[in-house]
């Protein structure tokens, strides 16, 4: 049987189960819910979750298991002398796999039976057989690899059939042996609560999972990377030049450089600008101004970040050798490219506005009216309370808002790659292009060179720090807003 | 304890600091002070009593003109400080607010550090020439505010460490930094505990050796011990103003004598 | 007594209020400066905003319109279907470089029908039309065996430079060095235009069609990515936002305080500012590597941006339960409900705008990221046809709106590059209007209680 | 799964999709999808495995390399079929206002190499224009925008043209005298890793996007020039004029002949195990190289591909499937 | 109006309903309520007075567990009611609280319909058969709260709509409907004006018909109207619990009479 059949008949049994248990647990009472502990949707919901849950966890953990068991029976039939040449047990079992998988698949379309599938010989071109069905195999078949096919496709099948068993015998337990407790003085509502904030648990526990699947999916290039590529150049190097010849200096603090360089300038732009505007909007404006400029604001953040990719390489590249170029209004010659750090961080600090401005709003919305009026009845000012009361208060959460723009510059590709460069170095000239972690890892990921070299490893490498980077900037925030929260509570 | 027969023996009473006059306040359309008149003496605590919602909050910050940070509230008619009425165009309500300090209700003091809590108001109006004048300043504040030997050897700790009562000491003591002539307090001992209460009430009936005081209290008890004048609000007018030995003891309103007597309120 | 008159400390001196000191006069002004300082950092906002509004509306109109030209197409049997059985086979086996003929003829055909004077070769006029021609034509053949042997009226496309013409994007000095066009081509152009042949209309397909290849940006349309990021925004709002809120639940109104729930909140802020390419990496290895999803499916694309978008849908979901009063959940508990009850029946439909407005900003964002699109293969040339089920609009490969733009951005010819400006239209118009809704919404629930 | 699965070069992209938009015309099969993302990403996908659920072809600017062919064995991707469909032309561009340029390889290595050869010794590169690169020139700005390390181009670049100007120069042979190393062949490799180091004060700027952001810079600033695809600049003749190379004006003709040096092959790469499994990847593969697309003729070469003069070679190989390594 | 007197002709009174036994509460270290024992009688009004932060609102959330919903709050002895220990394992707090009302100091309806919000707990206690059954009950708490006149024709309007009063009548009607036995309120009034007040009391004199009502006030005019027995707390300690009547006029505990008369809190 399918497995999704088998997914159905357990969450039919289960549906079964609510309405059946429903009914039995309001004939117990005699109709009367008052009797009853809990209400009757919340026995029905036991009844269901009894028959579905152990049964389909078993299937989860049964899904797991079998291949690996499978696996090792099968592989124990494949002889060491078996290997070809320059081949391994892994390879073999792989082709195992794919031929066994190419005939279950011929039995589930019926295009061949199990009595025809045991008569199969190697001589017999089985590729070109499956290759029909779909079933792409990489290389003829040799006769051992198909006879564990074979055995892989038995005892899979027996396999299934087990499982198929023991899945439908779990559901039925759970169903009877919860339709026996059912009755009147039966806690069900606090089973079902349970198991709803076991379920509760698992949604807060995928972002840790998540976290788990980024660092897993990163670190075993990482690993390749650095056994190719000395650690001590990628982490204290001062040069980063990839080449195609190989033998390249591959080392992150140039790119750390630029990355904090440019995130800084966005910052210099986003956060007194952005901070400003929060300040009117949430201190002088009226309900009106704030009910409009405050989404328009928003809209900024929406805008695709490649719009401000062209917007920087366009408009304010030029703009600013205008300003200080050869030719620029100011005379100065401090600028030769149109792509700068000062480019890439003022274009990126328009793009943050909003992440500094709505949040802080929210905060400083949030300090309470008594500390403001605390002040003005000192015969403050607004703009002192403002700056020595209101924003001293709202620090932690600025604070907060702040991180989180930066952590957005940190992330930020397009902006970078289009309005600063590509240059890798050390230099405190604004003026001069540079370039940032987030932007190489995209460039050695989508680049030319040979996917298993260090030059395109490396990208895994600078992904991995670059995360452990931001995973110390957030437990330091978390620590800043403990530290100072509640404060004015 | 604090002895309501103590009043007759002040000078300034008579004196008179503020003056309102037929004023009336509006929060949108809800019509919350209905025509007040009454005269607040100088160097003297008057008390305003009233139950819940009658106004009392309302009037008292029409006098350092708090109302003006509430979008919806308007004043209308004259409410006179030293003969100057300060809803006068000319009148900037922060010198206003300097010279009439306020205590709230619920402690508020700054999320600084004790001696920036009181130093906040001298800074800012420039009351200080240098440092050693400021430190000056703190102290005395302090020890005026009756804090100072609670607070002295940890000036650098956070305001908002303090008890309740302590709290509300310091906003006291704050207000007081100023130098103001009138000091405003609405419900100031209301989140306190009976023991931080009697330090509060002790610390009034000192300043009123320097101070004009008006103070909002829903405690009678507290009224009568207090101070000098009171004035009952119900509903948003002024049902009875007078001296305090007689407003609790002989009251003229009907509505006034429910409300001592504890049948309203 | 002169109490009045006399100073009542050293500090201040006693001064009528009706005059203003010089030290107030000076806060005053410091206060005003404050104050403009803010309008400024507003006004400087909204000025970017403009120019940036400006820059795509400028740059993205002309993709709206296109030039089109209308002939009588008569459709030979002698080169469509030789043998006269109308088998469609047959007639399939004639491919678009068949049907060339047709179009000189339809040419040769409008120039006589307008009285139209000129020396250029019938190939060189056919030449003004878009490689789509033909493959309109047998489109139309194929579907339409019986209709071989009639004339039948046919709208194409011009080509790009002819359209760039139209728009003023092409000029006669443009193109000196251009082997994709001629004066003598712009000249019958011109011509053809007088004779109401040739003009440039509303482009409907350009809202609706699908990607076309390099040489034929006038037939491209934005139409199958914009399904392709609905779908991938069904997935999204089906996935992220009942787990984002079940996250937040927990986190907010069950969980203990406890190291484990720190490392859950720092990773959830983390994840927030985990650089957007790294869930395509991560969409790579789990989704397609491991799990064996198709490639280039919007499913995918959805599943990776759910991952994405759940830490903003999150923390803003936790801002909304937090903000719901405190004392709601005690009258709930208080009438003998249980935490859950109360946290469902209550809690929840109070934070609900809340957690809207969270979940529409987290889709904007969702819906204008590229970067993990291209490690999961839903950028490059795409050009599907619409899909018919949801199942096949999840699983058959589809490209997104922001891919599509990227794309078309890159590509050599420039009138590319004014459709993907006027793809950003389009993704902006979808981006506004969610904003408005969270605005709606937030307007409509804030603080009912 | 129904359609062809294609990914890689983004060299390649516009050609394959005009191939995959005609088949998807002219054939039963549904248009195949071609992604872009680079040939690394691209044979690297190619190299996961056999089965529906991998890619049936990469697209490369490059040709695969051994350690890729071996990793794809270790994955079980065997037989792969190379397949080149013709040439990339790269050529020199600058605004279409501006000066005209008659380029030489030397003119290039004076230009961006960070040291360069004066009276016998390599010192630190001191031109600031044109003019005192080469004396023919105008006196106009040193700004040259060129591929970024992660392009393909930008190898050829090194090779064909900062290469040959270094060796030209008399550089090389300077470098390699005082090259150290203990291998003839280390001295060589660290000569030309000096050669090919380029100057990093601005007036070389890597350009990591694609030839769209080169248009824009020189469009921005107009001194500058930049390295572009044939094709590409054949899309935008209205804002660019193309530079000669040693006296060769590039063209599509001038290229596959080999008078114009700065090319590069494309090809991609099938895996045949999916042939017959994937319905149409062998009808893609031959269509692909068949004369009316890929010919001189086809729109291939319309668009700016330098058609593969051993065309017939490869089309018989497509035909045969012959495998890679078959005829070593 | 209220009559002290009136409370000796009580009947149930002696009937104890619960009883608390060395009852100890702890907010992390804080000690905040030390050693008490009392036992409150059935159908009769118990009114917890004291000053601010006297742990009268700690001892009453004990009495139905509400303080399990904070964190940092544990707390030790026996609290039974009807003989059985609410702190038992076996005891399901939600099933407690059904059993034991609460009503708060700020009326806090559910932004749901007046209907709705009365029908809450009966519906998810199952207390209702049919449709005609909750209606019922609806019905009979809203009289019950002595609010059904003001509210029966507009049942499905929203319960924030109504006024302070009548909100918090609603509040104790909607406690009233989950048929409880013992009804907690924690300062029912401090929010209300005077009318409205008196509304509320009098219709917990009317409560004490059906349930051991127990009431925490800040006002000792409102203990005496209402109660007919009266506990005086002080930092966490009972001080004295008794007959109203005798609380109030003859206080046996000095700090219980300071409190009376006004000198403390
Ligand atoms: N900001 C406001 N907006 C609208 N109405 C208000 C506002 N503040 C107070 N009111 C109304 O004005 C009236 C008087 O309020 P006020 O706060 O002055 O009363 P109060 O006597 O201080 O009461 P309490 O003893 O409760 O503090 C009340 O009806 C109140 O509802
Ligand atoms: N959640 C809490 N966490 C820590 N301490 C608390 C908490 N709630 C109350 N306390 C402390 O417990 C003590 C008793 O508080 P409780 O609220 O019971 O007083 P109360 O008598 O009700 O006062 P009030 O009349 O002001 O309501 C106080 O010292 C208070 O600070
Ligand atoms: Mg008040
Ligand atoms: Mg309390
Ligand atoms: O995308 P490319 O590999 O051709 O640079």
């Amino acid at each position: 049987m399918p497995l999704s059949w088998l997914v159905l008949i357990v969450l039919a049994l289960a549906a079964a189960g609510y309405f059946v248990g429903r009914i039995r647990v309001l004939k117990l009472a005699g109709g009367d819910v008052r009797a009853l502990h809990s209400l009757p949707v919340y026995y029905g919901a036991n009844v269901a979750l009894s028959a579905a849950v152990p049964a389909l966890g078993v299937l989860l953990l049964w899904l797991l298991i079998q291949p690996s068991l499978i696996e090792n029976t099968v592989s124990a039939m494949i002889a060491p002398e078996m290997i070809p040449e320059g081949s391994n047990l892994n390879l073999v079992m792989a082709d195992v796999r794919r031929v066994a998988d190419g005939l279950y698949t011929a039995v589930e379309t019926g295009a061949m039976n199990m009595a025809q599938v045991d008569a199969l010989q190697a001589s017999a071109d089985v590729r070109a057989t499956l290759g029909e069905l779909g079933v792409a195999l990489g290389q003829d078949v040799r006769p051992e690899v198909l006879a564990a096919a074979k055995s892989y496709l038995v005892a899979s099948g027996t396999g299934n059939t087990a499982r198929m068993v023991v899945v439908l015998a779990l559901s039925l337990t759970g169903l009877v042996l919860s339709m026996i407790r059912t009755k009147p003085d039966y806690r069900a509502r606090n089973v079902v609560e349970r198991a709803v904030l076991a379920l509760l648990m698992a949604a807060a526990s995928l972002a840790i999972l998540t976290t788990v699947g980024i660092v897993l999916s990163m670190l075993f290039e990482t690993i390749n990377f650095f056994g190719l590529h000395s650690w001590k150049d990628f982490f204290f190097g001062t040069i980063w030049a990839p080449n195609f010849r190989g033998d390249s200096e591959l080392s992150i603090l140039p790119l750390l450089w630029g990355t904090l360089y440019i995130s800084f300038i966005a910052l210099l732009v986003a956060v007194p600008i952005g901070l400003f505007a929060a300040i009117y909007l949430s201190e002088y404006a009226g309900p009106k101004t704030r009910a409009f400029a405050k989404p328009l604001l928003e809209i900024l953040a929406g805008i695709p970040t490649i719009v401000y990719g062209l917007f920087a390489l366009l408009t304010v590249g030029p703009m600013l050798i205008n300003l200080f170029g050869q030719t620029g209004a100011l005379g100065v010659n401090w600028m030769s490219g149109a792509t700068s750090v000062l480019t890439a961080g003022v274009v990126m600090g328009i793009m943050l506005i909003p992440f500094v401005s709505s949040l802080s709003d929210d905060i400083i919305n949030a300090v309470p009216q008594a500390m403001r009026d605390g002040s003005l009845g000192l015969g403050a000012t607004q703009s002192e309370t403002i700056r020595q009361v209101v924003i001293p208060a709202a620090l932690p959460g600025i604070v907060g808002a702040i991180l989180l723009a930066a952590s957005r510059a940190i992330g930020e590709t397009m902006i970078v790659v289009m309005g600063a460069g590509a240059i890798a170095k050390f230099s405190l000239n604004p003026f001069e292009s540079m370039t940032t972690i987030t932007t190489r890892i995209v460039s050695q990921l989508t680049g030319d060179g040979d996917f298993s070299s260090p030059e395109t490893l490396v990208a895994f490498a600078l992904g991995l720090t670059l995360f452990v980077l931001t995973l110390g900037l957030n437990v330091l925030a978390l620590y800043i807003v403990r530290k100072y929260r509640e404060q004015y509570e | 304890m604090y002895d309501i027969a103590k009043m007759g023996t002040d000078v300034d009473q008579n004196t008179t600091k503020i003056s309102a006059r037929n004023v009336q306040v509006y929060y949108g359309d809800t019509h919350a002070i209905k025509d007040v008149n009454v005269e607040i003496g100088a160097r003297s605590v008057t008390a305003f009593i009233g139950p819940s919602g009658c106004g009392k909050s309302t009037f008292l910050r029409c006098i350092n003109r708090m109302n003006d940070t509430i979008d919806v509230c308007r004043v209308d008619g004259d409410i006179l400080i030293d003969g100057e009425d300060i809803y006068d165009k000319r009148v900037d309500p922060v010198q206003l607010r300097a010279k009439v300090g306020m205590v709230f209700q619920k402690p508020n003091p700054f999320p600084k550090s004790i001696y920036d809590n009181i130093a906040y108001g001298p800074r800012i109006h420039g009351l200080a020439k240098n440092k050693a004048d400021l430190d000056e300043i703190v102290e005395k504040s302090l020890r005026r505010g009756a804090i100072w030997n609670e607070v002295k050897d940890r000036l650098h700790a956070p305001g908002t460490g303090l008890s309740g009562g302590q709290q509300q000491r310091l906003c006291i003591a704050r207000a007081i930094a100023t130098e103001p002539e009138v000091l405003l307090m609405d419900e100031p001992c209301s989140a306190l505990d009976p023991i931080a209460t009697a330090q509060v009430e002790e610390l009034i009936d000192e300043l009123r050796n320097q101070f004009s005081v008006v103070i909002v209290t829903h405690s009678m008890q507290q009224a009568a011990r207090v101070s000098q004048k009171t004035a009952f609000f119900h509903l948003g007018n002024l049902v009875e103003y007078g001296d305090t030995s007689q407003i609790f003891t002989n009251p003229q309103d009907e509505r006034t004598e429910s409300y001592i007597t504890g049948r309203i309120g | 007594m002169t109490d009045v008159s006399q100073p009542n400390s050293a500090g201040t001196p006693q001064s009528s209020l009706h005059r203003l000191d010089a030290r107030t006069k000076r806060r005053n002004a410091a206060e005003s400066r404050f104050k403009f300082y803010g309008i400024v950092a507003i006004l400087i906002g909204l000025l970017m905003l403009v120019t940036l509004l400006y820059t795509i509306l400028s740059k993205g109109t002309g993709a709206f319109s296109q030039t089109f030209v209308t002939m009588q197409v008569e459709l030979l049997e002698s080169k469509l279907d030789k043998s006269g059985t109308r088998d469609l086979e047959k007639i399939k086996k004639v491919t678009t470089f068949g049907y060339a003929p047709l179009i000189k003829g339809a040419f040769e055909k409008s120039v006589l029908e307008h009285g139209i004077d000129t020396d250029l070769k019938t190939k060189d006029m056919a030449k003004i039309l878009s490689k789509s021609a033909a493959s309109q034509l047998r489109g139309y053949v194929i579907a339409n065996p019986d209709k071989i042997g009639e004339t039948i009226e046919f709208r194409f496309l011009a080509n790009s430079r002819v359209d760039g013409y139209l728009k003023g994007r092409v000029s006669r000095e443009s193109i000196a060095n251009d082997k994709n066009i001629t004066a003598a081509q712009l000249d019958f152009v011109d011509q053809l235009i007088a004779a109401g042949v040739l003009e440039k209309t509303f482009n409907i397909d350009f809202i609706i069609g699908a990607d076309a290849s390099d040489q034929r940006p006038e037939a491209a349309g934005i139409g199958v990515a914009m399904v392709g990021s609905l779908f991938m925004m069904l997935v999204v709002l089906a996935l992220a936002l009942p787990i984002g809120v079940a996250a937040s639940i927990y986190l907010e109104e069950f969980a203990p305080k406890n190291w484990i729930t720190d490392i859950i909140e720092v990773n959830i802020s983390n994840l927030a500012a985990v650089p957007s390419i790294v869930f395509g990496i991560l969409g790579l290895a789990v989704f397609i590597n491991y799990m064996h999803l198709p490639q280039s499916a919007p499913l995918v694309g959805g599943l990776v941006l759910t991952l994405m978008t759940l830490p903003t849908i999150i923390i803003s979901t936790r801002a909304a339960l937090k903000a719901v009063p405190p004392s709601i959940r005690d009258a709930a508990l208080g009438v003998g409900a249980s935490k859950m009850q109360a946290v469902f029946h209550h809690v929840l439909p109070l934070a609900a705008p809340g957690i809207l407005t969270g979940t529409i900003i987290g889709l904007a964002q969702a819906l204008g990221e590229t970067a993990p699109l291209l490690l999961i293969g839903m950028i490059g040339f795409i050009a599907s046809n619409m899909p018919e089920t949801i199942g096949e609009g999840l699983l058959s490969p589809n490209s997104a709106m922001p891919a599509q733009i990227y794309e078309w951005a890159k590509r050599a010819d420039p009138a590319f590059y004014e459709r993907a400006w006027g793809g950003i239209i389009i993704l902006l118009i979808f981006l506004i209007s969610m904003n408005t809704l969270a605005v709606i919404l937030r307007r409509r629930f804030e603080r009912r209680w | 799964r129904d359609q062809v699965q294609v990914a890689g070069s983004s060299t390649v992209l516009p050609y394959a999709s005009i191939v995959a938009e005609a088949f998807g015309e002219n054939f039963d099969f549904p248009t195949p999808v071609v992604e872009s993302g680079g040939s690394s990403a691209g044979l690297k996908r190619f190299c996961e495995g056999v089965g529906e659920n991998t890619i049936d072809v990469a697209n490369a600017s490059r040709k695969i390399k051994d350690k890729e062919i071996k990793a794809c064995a270790e994955a079980g991707v065997t037989d792969i079929i190379e397949v080149r469909i013709g040439y990339d032309g790269i050529v020199f561009a600058s605004d279409i206002n501006g000066n005209g340029f008659e380029y030489t390889p030397s003119d290039w290595f004076l230009a961006l190499s960070n040291e360069i050869l004066v009276d016998g010794q390599m010192v630190a590169n001191p031109n600031k224009t044109w003019a005192d690169v080469n004396a023919n020139f105008p006196a106009q700005a040193l700004q040259a925008f060129i591929p970024g390390t992660k392009h393909g181009t930008r190898e050829v670049f090194e090779d064909k043209v900062i290469l040959a100007g270094c060796e030209a120069t008399g550089a090389f042979d300077v470098l390699l005298a005082s090259a150290e190393g203990d291998t003839d062949k280390a001295k060589h490799k660290a000569a030309e890793k000096a050669c090919i180091s380029l100057r990093t004060d601005g007036v070389s700027v890597d350009i990591d996007g694609d030839y769209t952001e080169t248009l824009a810079r020189i469009e921005s600033n107009k001194d500058g020039i930049g390295v572009f695809g044939l094709a590409f600049y054949e899309n935008n003749t209205d804002k660019l004029q193309v530079a000669t190379m040693s006296g060769i004006v590039p063209s599509t003709e001038s290229i596959a002949t080999g008078e114009y040096p700065v090319s590069r092959p494309l090809y991609f790469y099938v895996k045949k195990a999916h042939i017959g499994v994937i319905p149409g990847l062998k009808e893609y593969a031959e269509f692909f190289v068949a004369d009316e697309i890929a010919g001189p003729d086809g729109p291939l070469a319309e668009y700016g591909l330098v058609a593969d003069p051993e065309l017939a070679d490869t089309q018989n190989a497509v035909a045969d499937e012959a495998v890679l390594g078959s005829n070593m």
